[in-house]
């Protein structure tokens, strides 16, 4: 499966990449993507993720074709 | 009505040209209630230089029609709008306003503090302060929107630039 | 500021024109709410005349002058602006206007919801509506200002004209 | 003592007296004077009170010079 992933805010700025694709396995979970693409990284504290642009936690199940982010807390308005 | 506006606009100038096509058909609001939100000059005794809001294009916009159709379903609501700056704002402009229009007074104020507490918590914005040197620092967290006292809880010194 | 208006007012110009003398020394405010009760010309499908606004020439100010003092102690505020009608009224006027200026937005909100609580259960003011005959009845009653649903109370027929 | 009474709203109206001015002994009370100046009229459900421009009980005490207002549940806003 081919995913899509988005970096946003600081953390784009912390890792140096606003996004890039990723193949992963079926039944992969979020959490298991930040791993495969920040290998150095532990999870970060606070870090926020969306699946098709609606909020979700670490543990949903991907698909193929997904687009995920991962953005740290937001500041608007 | 729901816009993203990547240069500065005028809150009420906005907010009056909604209201005439609403009014249109008639008057049929009693109440309106606003909120806007501006960039301050000033945070504790320094000089705020500009401010870069970045977002999610697709989910942001996905975001705000969604607390703007919940808060239809749970008001009685004439109308509503809500506009949020995007990418570069200077001190003195408006980063955000949203305007609800009702027959009776509770339902556009609740209304209208429901979508700013949804958009401050949730929607996916992002603040990059530019310091006076030229440097830039992430406005780490938005709060509950009160200073001190009340029992209220605090907040953390990057955010008191912003309401 | 509070000032009773014996004629038309456009509400949101007012508005302005208050902040400006407000951000000449910098812009010290984050946030600003504001509502703006308006006289509808539609209740339940019967036109709405004018309506004429008594007040109690003294009381009423005094009475003002008191609520926007509890809420300059009660929150942080920048600075607040109320603007009331008296007199005679037509349909689409602006009949009050309450804006507040606050470094964060809980403040605005909180003072804003006050004031017009206050002002729509004890400010002595009384609505005399004109009915399409000519003749008139006075409105009998405010309300909690909201209509129905969410186990808000409801409110009786006359007073449902205003917000 | 002399007070002055001012009524306002509906209760101008139906009175048909917009205020007037009362000789009151010591000692009276709010209610008293209304009695006084309203023989036939029961004292009026929903009424309010104001002393000098502030709220006030139908049990408080007048003073000399006292303005005193009745008047119908309000309804600006």
């Amino acid at each position: 499966m081919l995913i899509q992933v988005l970096y946003f805010g600081s953390l784009r700025e912390e890792l140096g990449r606003a996004g890039e694709s990723l193949a992963v396995p079926e039944g992969s979970r979020i959490i298991d993507a930040w791993h495969a693409l920040n290998p150095d990284q532990p999870w970060p504290d606070n870090i926020l993720c969306a699946l098709n642009q609606d909020y979700v936690k670490s543990v949903a199940l991907l698909h193929d074709g997904d687009e995920l982010a991962f953005f740290p807390p937001v500041t608007g308005g | 009505m729901i816009e993203l506006k990547p240069s500065g606009f005028e809150p009420y100038p906005a907010l009056l040209a909604h209201q005439a096509s609403i009014s249109q058909a008639g008057v049929a609001f009693g109440a309106t209630c606003s909120f806007v939100g501006t960039l301050r000059d000033f945070n504790e005794g320094v000089t705020v230089s500009d401010m870069y809001l970045e977002h999610y294009p697709g989910m942001t916009e996905k975001f705000l029609a969604r607390i703007a159709d919940e808060a239809r379903q749970h008001w009685n609501l004439v109308d509503l709008l809500l506009i949020h700056r995007v990418g570069a704002i200077s001190p003195g402009e408006a980063i955000v306003l949203i305007a609800v229009w009702s027959v009776h007074r509770g339902d556009a104020f609740d209304a209208c503090r429901y979508l700013i507490e949804q958009l401050k918590s949730r929607a996916p914005f992002w603040k990059r302060e530019t310091l006076p040197g030229g440097s830039h620092r992430w406005v780490s967290a938005n709060t509950d929107g009160y200073r001190g006292g009340s029992g209220q809880s605090g907040m953390d010194s990057a955010e008191g630039i912003l309401a």
